[in-house]
């Protein structure tokens, strides 16, 4: 589905360059689960903005159901490290925008949002303003607007991390959900290792400064999983441990502003 | 409304009820702008009637321009209203003219490049420079004090209008495109409500502007109106009276321009909210 | 940015015989054209000085604008229209000004057409839409001036227009006619591209009626009379100067306004001359008669412009202005 | 510069360097404007040369006007350069004061409506009708212009300060307010760069109205510059000099402008890289 | 140092009113580090900014070192849960802000902003401007400048919830070190039971809707603390399953807006 072959990026500004990706090689089948992990500031939203068509890569080629990326794609949905409401819409409005972006009829769609937001804990919140919600009630609004267009293809950039534990571990439960209904294809960056053996088929760890990949850390669990109470606890515990080691290691690149860690 | 309370600082609660609070409010709504028009009553005042400072053939005391309302009033109410008139529909057809060319700019910057030195040429030049060519090719009337009008305030409508279109912030534009949308989807649904705001300051410097505009077109080719009045009064002498008609054009421009706040509160509850003033 | 009005060398400094020279701000009727070059001339060729005068001539803007400056006493001379001073005084206006002398013994107003537009006689105006200022004495004495033609002066239809747009409008057609002074003959013709200005002038008919006159501050005129009387005289003597000499007039206005051409100018005091020496009366040029103001007066108050009660005096110093 | 890009879809990166990408902007930059100005050029010219559509009395066909313009350019050069002068100093001159009131405005709500109102009055009085009340206050010369171009031009200077002081972004006044800062602080350090973009909006949209505020002082007070050359040769017929005047106010106009654009360029650039514009 | 009685919060808009915090009692001692710990839109933000003073409380008293707080003051320092950079600041110009603002020298305090950036990992990015940075970069930044004062009191909004494992780790290592040496007193709000235990001395849990105190836990293990290897593992997995417990009891109040849990 998704395919990056030796993908680079870098960034020029008037205080110097940033290499924020080098040499990404990298293949998503469809319907693949992918995580990616990695420290911050490591290059995962650049990575997701590139596979979206925000961003044109430096070097390399990136491919998306067979076809170069050169713009956004509608069956692309991207979630946003930022919420990115828009300000002057309520919290339904928000969450119709794609549906009245694809030209879609609102009154149908207005159920089915009617439910996202019921299902992630807002219903009864539908008719506020953005800058009435909290943090993560705004992070949530956002993973409904990501949703409610059924994506064959979901780029969600740590879509939990406003979110407190429990109403994070109900989500993952229904993210795993849609996706097993919905067959979508999903690249999830996260920080949390949990998580990440939660979701993912695959986990891509990237190592910061340029950003590589170290490793992709294949999950054999079968699905459903679930955190906690399990059958497949020893796999969990191991899949766990190598990602944390992976991301522990000091592998110090001569690059600018690494000096301090 | 709750961002304008969190913007304060924290208070204890006002023991006067909300009805309470929005008489106040409501007088200082009415009385400061009276207020103010008071300090300039005095000062007109004191610098004419009291001190005589300023020669009354040049700027006459208040007293003298009351007598000319009333002696004119019905011949001066005629003229507000139909320069108020002019200036209305004027105001408005720029508006509409203004966002549309702000609208084709802000979508392409070859036409942008290509033509805002145009623009900012024909907003350069002094529009009683142009009367002549209005009045000949428009003939007399409504047409060429309407065209004045636009003249007049259609540029800062237009670079508002452009300049808030071209400033979409960062992650609303990403979103958008993010979306696939098209120009204009991400036009309607995006960066038309993001530049809302900045259009608003935009149409709040035109309408003063578009008064302008109407009674220079009727000095230049109307046939009533309080520009005809203040050119044919000035003309015979009688500064009164033209000044009555002047101080008539100012509170014509500040009413509408009072709507046009009015209108931005109701369309823009948002940016209240999302900002802080003070 | 000072292009002219501080001219010649020859007033700098003290006057010949050592007195100091008075300081005088003198407005023009309007702009630097050549009907008003005379002040200019009076200056380059020392008659201000030699009464005593450092003289700064500015440009005017119209009757309006300059009895404002008057009245404030910003300027202590202008000339201006009489019919627009009776105006003014009927509606209210201009109490702090007194007329000292005239410039122009006969109106220079007239209805401006252009050869081919069917014009040559007061009768033909009937049907015609002629343009010019609501405020203007043009405007406002035509009833007058059709009533004394002997034509229908409701069948003429007039519509508004600024000093800027008349010559204009009137050049491209939309009009037949509009108000002018004789004077704008040759702009009217430069504007019309080759095509001859017909005009009918409203001192065929009313020739009582008086053009330019020089207006001082009133204040002025009681407290300085004499001073008054010796700037008029040199005034008066500048008139005579550019009048019997335009070509010199024009090129000394376009000595000291750069923006000023000489050509037009001279073109226009020769026209200006016949209307300053009073044709037939032969009285002295300056000179008011106050038995022609009265029929002036009485004149507008016929057509309604200004209200009874009105008399020469009220507004003229005739011990101040030239005798005849 | 990176999210200029950013903000653009992915293309290919071009195989010219940056140096050969930024020739081509810079004759992006010269060369469209010039474009524009052909365009209209060619509009002029086919409306009164070719078709005669409009009599050149009341629009002269540009070869005329250049012919004028040959004839007259030493006069005209002189007098651009006073206008220049003039719309330059005076435009200065607004925006400091203009930039002060609205600052003031801003600080207090009860400045801002009991005087809003009065400038709104101000702005909406037609300029002409002042000339009489300036020279007697003021005398002629500068001063009278310079109060002239203020007048033109400090409304949009003034709104946009004050509208730009008073929409600070929520978070940033929040900040500014948790670290305990003054009044002046907050203002200097948060809300003043805040405001900037607005702010230029105003000047940009103030920038030519200044040169017809120096113009119409020109014209009321003047004794040289372009309004005044535009008054004596209309005066005298020739309207083809008079059409040059105007247009080397125009052009004045459009260079004066370039210039605050490229200030803005300078003082801002953070905002052209957290905003998206097209 | 900070006292709260009785302290309630309600916030009124077009679309009706949300009780955000209702009955809040606490007393947070002079040194003390406490975490507050809830679900997301229980109040938890709205609680930091009433004691910093940004935002009036409906009813109650809150005073802070024995006065009452009408506005802010300058010995607190408060996180937000949003960076809030100033955008046209370069990174260090934006960590030097409360220098000048406070009127220090700025040239004393620029070395110990170019410490606290290293520290945090961003040595070699001062001059970039905030747009530059990745989200957890801005988030660190926020953490610099809110340091950088050396305040008595901190309020900290989910610090880092940005960030990866192992910078988190760190920080918290570093943020505990600060707290020894300054004795500062810190409120941190977070999501992350396992920072809380390792941080704080007494861990606040809030229920949601209207927010109200649901229990105050103490964790008495002795500082400094750190994650993994310690020698109270058995005291840091008991609080971890009381706070973790706790969280997830499904209290349901009446309220709007929870239907959906
Ligand atoms: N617009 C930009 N201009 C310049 N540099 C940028 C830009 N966007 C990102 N970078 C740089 O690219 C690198 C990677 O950024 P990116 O946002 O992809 O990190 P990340 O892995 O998402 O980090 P985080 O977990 O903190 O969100 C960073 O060093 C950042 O400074
Ligand atoms: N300005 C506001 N106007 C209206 N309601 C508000 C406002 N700010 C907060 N609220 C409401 O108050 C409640 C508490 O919000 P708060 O931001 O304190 O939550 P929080 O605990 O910080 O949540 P999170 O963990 O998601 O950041 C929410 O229900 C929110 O909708
Ligand atoms: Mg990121
Ligand atoms: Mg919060």
């Amino acid at each position: 589905m998704i395919q990056l072959s030796a993908v680079s990026r870098t960034f020029t500004g008037r205080s110097g360059t940033v290499e924020a990706l080098r040499g990404i090689d990298l293949t998503v089948a469809e319907g693949e689960f992918v995580a990616v992990v990695g420290r911050s500031g490591c290059g995962k939203s650049t990575l997701l903005r590139l596979v979206a068509g925000l961003l044109p890569a430096t070097e390399g080629k990136i491919t998306v159901a067979g076809e170069p990326v050169t713009k956004a794609r509608r069956d692309i949905a991207m979630l946003f490290q930022r919420p990115a409401l828009l300000p002057w819409r309520s919290v339904l409005d928000n969450v119709l925008l794609p549906v009245e972006i694809y030209g879609w009829g609102k009154a149908k769609h207005r159920d089915r949002a009617q439910q996202l937001l019921e299902m992630v804990g807002l219903g009864g919140f539908e008719k506020r303003l953005p800058h009435e919600l909290s943090g993560g009630m705004q992070q949530r609004v956002s993973l409904c607007r990501s949703l409610i267009g059924e994506p064959r293809v979901m780029l969600m950039d740590e879509p939990f991390s406003a979110l407190d534990t429990l109403t994070r571990e109900e989500l993952s439960v229904e993210l795993q959900r849609v996706h097993m209904e919905s067959s979508a294809t999903i690249v999830f960056v996260t920080h949390s290792i949990d998580e990440a053996v939660l979701l993912a088929d695959r986990v891509v760890v990237l190592s910061p400064r340029p950003g590589r990949i170290r490793e992709i850390v294949e999950i054999d669990i079968p699905r459903p999983r679930s955190l906690g109470r399990n059958a497949h606890l020893e796999e969990v515990a191991r899949c766990s441990a190598d990602l944390h080691e992976l991301l522990m290691e000091r592998d110090a690149p001569a690059a600018t502003g690494t000096k301090g860690r | 409304m709750t961002e304008t309370v969190a913007a304060s600082a924290p208070v204890p609660a006002s023991p006067d009820g909300p009805a309470a609070r929005r008489r106040a409010d409501g007088l200082a709504t009415v009385g400061l702008p009276l207020a103010g028009l008071v300090v300039a009553g005095v000062a007109w005042w004191l610098t004419t009637s009291v001190s005589h400072l300023i020669h009354p053939a040049v700027l006459p005391p208040p007293g003298d321009v009351l007598a000319a309302f009333r002696a004119q009033s019905g011949l001066l109410m005629k003229a507000t209203l139909a320069t108020a008139l002019e200036t209305l529909v004027g105001f408005l057809l720029s508006t509409v003219a203004g966002v549309l060319i702000g609208l084709a700019l802000a979508a392409s910057s070859v036409l942008e490049r290509m033509f805002a030195p145009l623009l900012v040429a024909v907003n350069a030049v002094p529009k009683i420079a142009l009367g002549p060519l209005l009045v000949v090719a428009l003939d007399w009337g409504q047409k060429p004090i309407l065209t004045m009008v636009f003249l007049l305030c259609f540029f800062p409508i237009v670079l508002s209008t452009a300049t808030g279109l071209t400033t979409t912030p960062a992650d609303l534009a990403e979103l958008s495109r993010s979306l696939g949308a098209t120009r204009w989807q991400a036009f309607r649904k995006v960066r038309l409500p993001a530049a809302l705001p900045q259009i608003f300051v935009g149409l709040k410097v035109a309408m003063p502007l578009a008064a302008i505009g109407a009674v220079i077109g009727e000095f230049e080719a109307g046939e009533g109106g309080l520009g005809f009045v203040i050119v044919q009064f000035s003309g015979v002498g009688d500064t009164a009276t033209a000044w009555a008609a002047i101080l008539l054009i100012a509170l014509t421009s500040i009413l509408l321009y009072f709507a046009v706040l009015r209108a931005e509160r109701l369309a823009l509850p948002w940016v209240r909210e999302t900002t802080s003033a003070r | 940015l000072v292009t002219g009005c501080s001219g010649s060398d020859s007033d700098s400094g003290a006057a010949g015989d050592g007195k100091s020279l008075e300081k005088i701000t003198y407005l023009t009727s309007f702009g630097n054209f050549g009907r008003d070059s005379y002040a200019l001339v009076a200056k380059e060729k020392g008659f201000f000085k030699d009464a005593g005068f450092d003289v700064d001539v500015k440009p005017g803007n119209g009757t309006g604008d300059n009895i404002q400056a008057i009245s404030a006493g910003q300027a202590q001379f202008t000339p201006l229209d009489l019919t627009g001073i009776l105006l003014a005084r009927g509606n209210g206006g201009a109490k702090d000004v007194t007329v000292v002398a005239a410039i122009q013994q006969r109106t220079m107003a007239a209805i401006v057409s252009l050869e081919g537009n069917g014009i040559t006689t007061p009768k033909d105006l009937e049907g015609k839409r002629l343009a010019d200022s609501p405020s203007s004495v043009v405007r406002n004495l035509f009833p007058t001036y059709a009533k004394l033609a002997n034509i229908d002066g409701s069948k003429v239809q007039w519509v508004n227009g600024t000093p800027q747009t008349l010559i204009g409008t009137l050049a491209a057609g939309s009009v037949q006619g509009i108000g002018q002074f004789v004077v704008g003959k040759p702009t009217v013709e430069a504007v019309a591209k080759g095509r001859k200005a017909v005009f009918l002038p409203y001192s065929d008919v009313m020739t009582d009626l008086y053009g330019n006159v020089l207006v001082v501050p009133t204040k002025l005129a009681k407290e300085k009379p004499e001073m008054v009387k010796k700037f008029t005289a040199a005034l008066i003597k500048g008139l005579e100067y550019s009048i019997a000499n335009p070509k010199e007039a024009g090129e000394i206005l376009h000595k000291n306004v750069a923006a000023s051409l000489a050509a037009p100018a001279a073109a226009e005091l020769e026209l200006m001359a016949a209307y300053v020496r009073s044709a037939g009366s032969g009285s002295a040029v300056g000179s008011i008669d106050a038995q022609r103001v009265v029929r002036s007066i009485a004149i507008l108050q016929g057509a309604g412009a200004i209200p009874a009660g009105l008399t020469p005096e009220q507004l003229i110093d005739f011990d101040l202005a030239p005798k005849s």
